[in-house]
């Protein structure tokens, strides 16, 4: 009996020891490093798998592409010279997962700095990214929730949304007519835009369909949910999730004999969506400027290098873009802070940092000011509307507050 | 005293009858058999006794209640147990765990009993063992207790059958086939040990295929064929009367293929 | 508020007509995909007793293959599918020999979580091997046709034809063919068929080998409706297991039944009164349904 | 013969005291406590999931859903409704046991797969009330800023050390729960629920009413769970109730072992951090965990307590039948041999589990021993 207990216990413990060994191996893990200075870990947390896999390797394309760069060039914070390091993580799209990757990367790594690109997942990190832990988030969303926080530590990278409503209304309204049917996804973002867009429209004075917004990601055939929009005999429609479910959706309208116009929402890209179907589906609908249309000094070489990583076929999106200007800037503010490890300081310095920054990192309208509550603001922020004869016209859009 | 009293009882499967007006009497202390052959009834009267089936027609009443429509629960709990023709343990069970599975109806302490730790507990789980103990004796078996019921010879899972009934302490006990499957030599043994279960306060109901011993045990034996009765009297009756013989043999005759 | 529009609607609108015919026939069109998913499901139900989680997993897998042959070797549409098929019947085999094989004799929440593994494994492999991005199948099947008003696209009717061939095929080979009729056998009753000297995992293989064939197909057809991605398989999943079990574990009537039944609720509910509610009708079907009929529409003599 | 004798015991203690003392290892690790609390919210989910599906063996895959409800309801009432954490966690998880109890009136109508595949679609109904019902759950917005309990004063549950401990506490009083049901009479009648619903039927045991009870159990440990998910956190999106949640409780179950007492704490805690370290490989861990997961499955079927136990229960078993034999004739000689209790004493007590001397120590009898 003693014998079989003494071997139990010995077993069961060796059980919950490698618990303990896993933890520690955790701890350990990738850890280290960053203390001496020379080296920084920039910490990315995103979806790489799963559902919104895809978006996720978008950002992490832009966030290599600029820490190549920017180590290419030298970082020097206060004289002695830095490297950027990528560390990142997958979170599947979980707010409470991509927040626990927030934390490791924070502690075991020494990131400053935690890029997210999710709304969800950027509300979990702030609750811990200004407490026991410091660390500045690099936020990919245009959802301005996020700044309404009033986080300390948080960095908005594109604009709000909300600014495109007006301009994308009129344009959409003078193109197509007053008839608005809303097609977009049943995602989080999807809905508010769909919101702030019909209150947009029946400002302008146009008329609403039905709300047939669905869920892109599960819906397996979209004739269906098109048929019922189109039943409302629209002039207009909004649509917009992915890019590639978005183009299906416009081609199926066009099919179904849709002539009026589309708004598309900022999540899709025009160019991305001519991957998937002819241009003439998309033609007359107005969305956000694709990043191999914007003239900023950067932007020619960024696509050059964009096509030597990703391959010809793939089409640069703004996440990518606007990503590669965020670590541009946050190294540039390190620089100007004279620190790698105190986030306050880094935060601060962004707004002197922003002037300084090389042109060659400004690829798709590059910011000239941010906010007290940290969103990075373009002087001139561009929309477009791809016309009847496939040319992309730009339309300029006005800002609006963060405020609530 | 007449202990279970069946009227008029009737129970049909979409069209056919499995039992139709049978009544019979078992009296309290006395050992009663149900024979007859195959698909005559036999399980279908005990599943409608137990609670298992509802009557379709007529009524069963235990010690002057009716217990027509009662749940096994509520049948087990008022004192009728019962055994099953195939053997029917927990397998990966020790026979003294399958016992005391059959303490469940009697046990009244709930979760917050256990989590408790209360006395009532503490009393409850020590009668139930020493009960499960008795019954596993009483059996003899007592000495495989802890063996796993898939373990043991198929005369001591019969008897654990009776013993996990006999744990529910019962008045009555309806044993189905108690004795099937075991080797001719034992059922002597066996034989005793149902003759025994009277002394204990337990009336038996019992179908039972092997004729020598139903005849060496009941006191009134109920003779089924096609769901009704044919007989109904003391062995003697019985082996004399033309109809059972005629019936008995026949069914045997197909028995045998 | 939205209710009322729609119960309005109809009233309302002169396409009313034409609406409907374009909504069924998108239902119908579904539904084949939904069938051809649900009846491989239903069949390793029927033989296996295991409701086989990673089944999505395989279609995605199916649908994958398709477009490499499709797009990448470029042989014919309907030669890729073939190809595709038969490279997953193997699949499907295999999955049977390395994981429900050696589970044969375990519960089924043990296939359950295996099940699970191996759909994180397939998932991440095409991730690996295809990349994360959407990715567009073209078929050579273009055009619509004009149905009473409606644009039914052609793709849709090929959809309805062959899944309703398919089912012909199948229903003909589980009749006829000696491995269909073993399979059936052991659908009703293992033991027996095990008796008159059927190979039971023999058969094993055969019917998880043909639900990945099957689930190919599906892919192979609804894929250029729609678009790939590693996680295609995941909205389907739930459905068809909705499906399966409304209609009866390891019935085929069932499954069938239950796919095109589905199928239409869905897209009749997500027209007349919401999307959200198309999307959860299925399952809001299913709940009421076992409420009342705990062993599904179609019962076979499955459960023990 | 005293309770420091049972391996069980010794182990299960040695790894709650393990866990016990993670703070001191890693109070200054922000991420490490982290893991482990969030961890340990999920074991008390799969404890609930232990009860249902371990005792009495019915497959609820809704777990994910009661998870989630016990997450929104404190997640909804602690910030719209500001009402106290407390009072929040109270309501929440009362509300898990009726709708707990109202869905097993249906539920378990159905059996076996069915059961499974019909509590899957109730978790996926709730998933999606969550993830849609955008005017009272917010949908994908999700509930921000979950208040923190109110230590009165008292404890700073702010600090991950309170919080893990407050976590920990509620966890043992879980263990402890499970434990008590394994060896009291309720927890055979759930046991021989799973091994025969007929025989069982046979005894008396209320088959319906003790499965509907369980069901409901299995909620209300899901809804607490779920609830101190929500306050950990401090951020729930409607990924807190989605049927991934329902599977990964499956696999800390099934890899600590289904029906053990510290299965579920093992399981979570062992395969929480498995999916840690595997975080390296980014997308492609799945290609190494899923292969991991399917061969944990059908290696160790019966999980690590599982393997263990069935293997001690083995010896002991095999023992005690040689004792018991020979207790028939002389019981003295025997008792006296080994620690305590005459042969049949500690046969009565190691049976079953229940009280008197070696009672105590027959705390966790594996799968094995009982099924």
């Amino acid at each position: 009996m003693n014998s079989v207990s003494r071997s139990r216990r010995r077993r069961l413990s060796a059980a919950a020891v490698l618990g303990a060994i896993a933890l520690t191996a955790t701890a350990c893990g990738g850890g280290g490093g960053s203390g001496e200075g020379d080296t920084v870990v920039i910490g990315y947390t995103g979806p790489l798998s799963g559902g919104g896999a895809a978006y996720g390797e978008n950002v992490k394309i832009g966030l290599e592409m600029a820490i190549d760069d920017l180590n290419a060039d030298g970082v020097e914070v206060d004289g002695n010279p830095v490297t950027l390091e990528l560390k990142s993580l997958d979170d599947k799209y979980a707010p409470s997962t991509a927040a626990s990757n927030a934390q490791r990367l924070a502690d075991q790594d020494k990131a400053p700095v935690v890029v997210s690109p999710n709304a969800g997942a950027i509300k979990a990190i702030q609750q811990i990214n200004s407490g026991r832990s410091n660390f500045l988030i690099s936020a990919y969303t245009s959802d301005p929730a996020i700044v309404q926080a009033d986080n300390p530590l948080t960095m908005m990278i594109p604009p709000n949304f909300e600014s495109y409503a007006e301009e994308f209304s009129e344009t959409a309204m003078e193109h197509g007519g007053k008839k608005l049917a809303l097609l977009g996804t049943q995602s989080e973002y999807g809905q508010q835009w769909t919101k702030s867009i019909k209150d947009a429209w029946s400002e302008a004075g146009g008329k609403i369909g039905g709300d047939n917004s669905v869920d892109y990601a599960t819906v397996s055939d979209f004739a269906g949910p098109v048929s019922k929009a189109l039943s409302e005999k629209p002039d207009a429609i909004f649509v917009g999730g992915p890019s590639q479910p978005t183009a299906l959706i416009m081609e199926e309208a066009r099919k179904q004999g849709f002539k009026g116009s589309f708004l598309v929402m900022d999540q899709a890209k025009l160019d991305e969506m001519a991957t998937v179907t002819k241009l003439d589906n998309l033609k007359n609908s107005v969305g956000v400027l694709p990043v191999s249309e914007y003239e900023d000094p950067g932007t020619e070489d960024f696509l050059k290098k964009f096509a030597e990583k990703a391959g010809e076929k793939k089409v640069p999106t703004s996440e990518t873009a606007l990503n590669y200007q965020g670590i541009a800037i946050i190294a540039k503010a390190m620089e100007a802070a004279g620190t790698t490890d105190d986030p306050e300081k880094i935060r601060e310095a962004i707004s002197e940092a922003l002037p300084e920054v090389d042109d060659k990192y400004k690829v798709n309208g590059f910011p000239d000011e941010i906010t007290e509550q940290g969103h990075l603001l373009n002087p001139n922020l561009e929309a477009t509307f791809l016309n009847e004869d496939g040319k992309y016209t730009k339309v300029p859009i006005e800002q609006v507050s963060d405020d609530k | 005293m007449t202990m279970l009293e069946i009227r008029d009882l009737g129970k049909r499967f979409g069209g056919l009858d499995a039992v139709k007006d049978v009544s019979l009497d078992v009296e309290a202390g006395q050992i009663t058999a149900v024979i007859g052959p195959n698909g005559a009834g036999k399980s279908t009267l005990f599943n409608l006794v137990h609670g298992f089936y509802r009557p379709t027609a007529g009524t069963i009443s235990f010690k002057g209640e009716d217990i027509t429509h009662s749940s096994p629960h509520r049948t087990v709990a008022g004192g009728i147990a019962r055994t099953f023709q195939t053997t029917n343990l927990f397998d990966d069970s020790t026979l003294l765990e399958n016992v005391l599975a059959g303490r469940i109806v009697r046990s009244k302490s709930n979760v917050f009993d256990a989590v408790f730790h209360t006395p009532r507990h503490r009393r409850e789980s020590s009668i139930n063992e020493d009960k499960a103990m008795e019954a596993l004796e009483f059996c003899g078996v007592a000495e495989y207790r802890h063996d796993l019921a898939s373990n043991v010879p198929q005369e001591v899972q019969k008897r654990t059958a009776v013993a996990m009934a006999l744990a529910t302490e019962p008045e009555l006990l309806l044993l189905d086939e108690p004795a099937g499957g075991i080797p001719e030599e034992e059922t002597v043994d066996f034989g005793n040990l149902i003759r025994s279960l009277p002394q204990r306060g337990v009336s038996v109901l019992l179908v039972e295929h092997k004729m020598t011993m139903i005849m060496g045990l009941a006191d009134t034996i109920l003779v089924l064929d096609h769901g009704q009765k044919l007989a109904l009297g003391a062995p003697a009756e019985i082996q004399s009367n033309p109809d059972v013989i005629r019936a008995y043999l026949g069914s045997t005759a197909q028995e045998e293929n | 508020m939205r209710l009322t529009r729609a119960a309005l609607m109809p009233a309302e609108d002169p396409t009313i007509m034409t609406l409907f015919i374009q909504q069924l026939f998108n239902g119908l069109a579904l539904g084949g995909v939904y069938c051809l998913a649900a009846i491989g499901l239903t069949l390793v139900f029927g033989v296996l007793r295991i409701p086989n989680l990673a089944h999505g997993a395989l279609y995605m897998l199916g649908a994958y293959i398709t477009y490499f042959f499709l797009t990448t070797v470029g042989v014919p549409y309907i030669a890729a599918i073939g190809i595709a098929a038969i490279m997953l019947f193997i699949v499907g085999v295999g999955l049977e020999r390395l994981v429900f094989h050696p589970l044969r004799n375990s519960p089924h929440t043990h296939h359950m979580i295996a099940a699970v593994g191996a759909m994180f494994f397939f998932q991440a492999l095409a991730q690996a091997i295809w990349g994360a991005d959407f990715r567009r199948m073209d078929t050579p099947i273009t055009g619509e046709l004009r149905i009473l008003g409606a644009e039914i696209s052609a793709q849709r009717i090929v959809i309805i034809v062959t899944a309703v061939i398919v089912l012909a095929l199948l229903a003909l080979f589980i009749k006829r063919s000696i491995h269909g009729q073993t399979i059936e056998a052991i659908e009703q009753d293992r033991v027996g068929a095990s008796l008159v000297g059927i190979n039971p995992s023999m058969v094993s293989m055969l019917t998880l080998g043909l639900s990945a064939l099957l689930a190919t197909i599906a892919a192979g057809l609804v894929a250029p409706i729609n678009l790939l991605s590693p996680t295609m398989g995941d909205a389907l999943n739930l459905k068809v297991f909705a499906i399966i079990i409304l209609g009866g574990l390891g019935s085929l009537p069932g499954a069938i039944v239950g796919g095109f039944a589905l199928a239409i609720a869905e897209t009749m509910t997500a027209t007349y009164i919401s999307s959200a509610v198309g999307e959860a009708v299925a399952f809001i079907v299913l709940v009421a349904v076992l409420a009342i009929k705990p062993n599904g529409l179609f019962t076979k003599a499955v459960q023990r | 013969m005293n309770p420091m004798k049972n391996p069980r015991i010794i182990g299960t203690i040695a790894v709650i005291i393990l866990l016990g003392l993670t703070p001191l290892a890693f109070a200054q690790e922000n991420y490490a406590m982290r893991v482990i609390t969030v961890g340990m919210c999920a074991a008390i989910a799969v404890y609930g999931l232990n009860i249902i599906l371990g005792f009495t063996g019915q497959l609820n895959l809704a777990q994910g859903g009661f998870f989630g409800i016990g997450a929104y309801g404190v997640g909804l009432l602690t910030t719209d409704y500001d009402w106290s954490f407390w009072a929040a966690f109270v309501v929440s998880v009362i509300g898990t046991a009726v709708i707990g109890y109202l869905c097993g009136l249906i539920a378990l109508r159905t059996k076996d797969e069915y059961f499974a595949i019909f509590t899957m679609a109730i978790g996926f109904i709730i998933f999606l009330v969550i993830s849609r019902w955008e005017p009272v759950t917010h949908a994908h917005s999700g509930v921000n800023n979950v208040k923190f309990p109110e230590g009165g004063g008292l404890i700073d549950f702010e600090s991950p050390v309170a919080m893990f401990y407050l976590v920990f506490a509620i966890l043992l009083i879980c263990v402890y729960t499970t434990y008590a049901i394994r060896r009291s009479s309720v927890g055979r009648t759930l046991l021989t629920i799973r091994t025969s619903e007929d025989l069982a039927d046979a005894i008396g045991v209320r088959v319906g009413f003790s499965k509907q009870l369980a069901f409901a159990a299995s909620a209300v440990f899901g809804g607490v769970g779920g609830g101190l998910y929500a306050t950990v956190v401090g951020f729930i999106g409607p990924d807190a109730a989605s049927i991934d949640k329902t599977f990964e409780f499956l696999m800390f179950i099934l890899v600590g072992g289904m029906g053990t007492v510290a299965g579920p704490l093992l399981g979570s805690m062992i395969v929480t951090f498995l999916f840690e370290l595997f975080q390296d490989f980014q997308a492609y861990r799945f290609i190494v965990l899923g292969p991991i997961i399917v061969a944990l499955v059908i290696f160790a079927p019966r999980g690590i307590v599982g393997y263990l136990g069935g293997f001690v229960d083995r010896r002991n078993r095999r023992r005690r039948v040689e004792e018991a034999r020979g207790a028939d004739d002389d019981l003295d000689s025997t008792g006296a041999s080994t620690s305590g209790g005459t042969g049949d004493h500690r046969a009565r007590n190691v049976a079953d589990g229940t009280e008197s001397g070696a009672g105590r120590t027959g705390g966790t009898p594996s799968p094995e021993e009982t099924k």
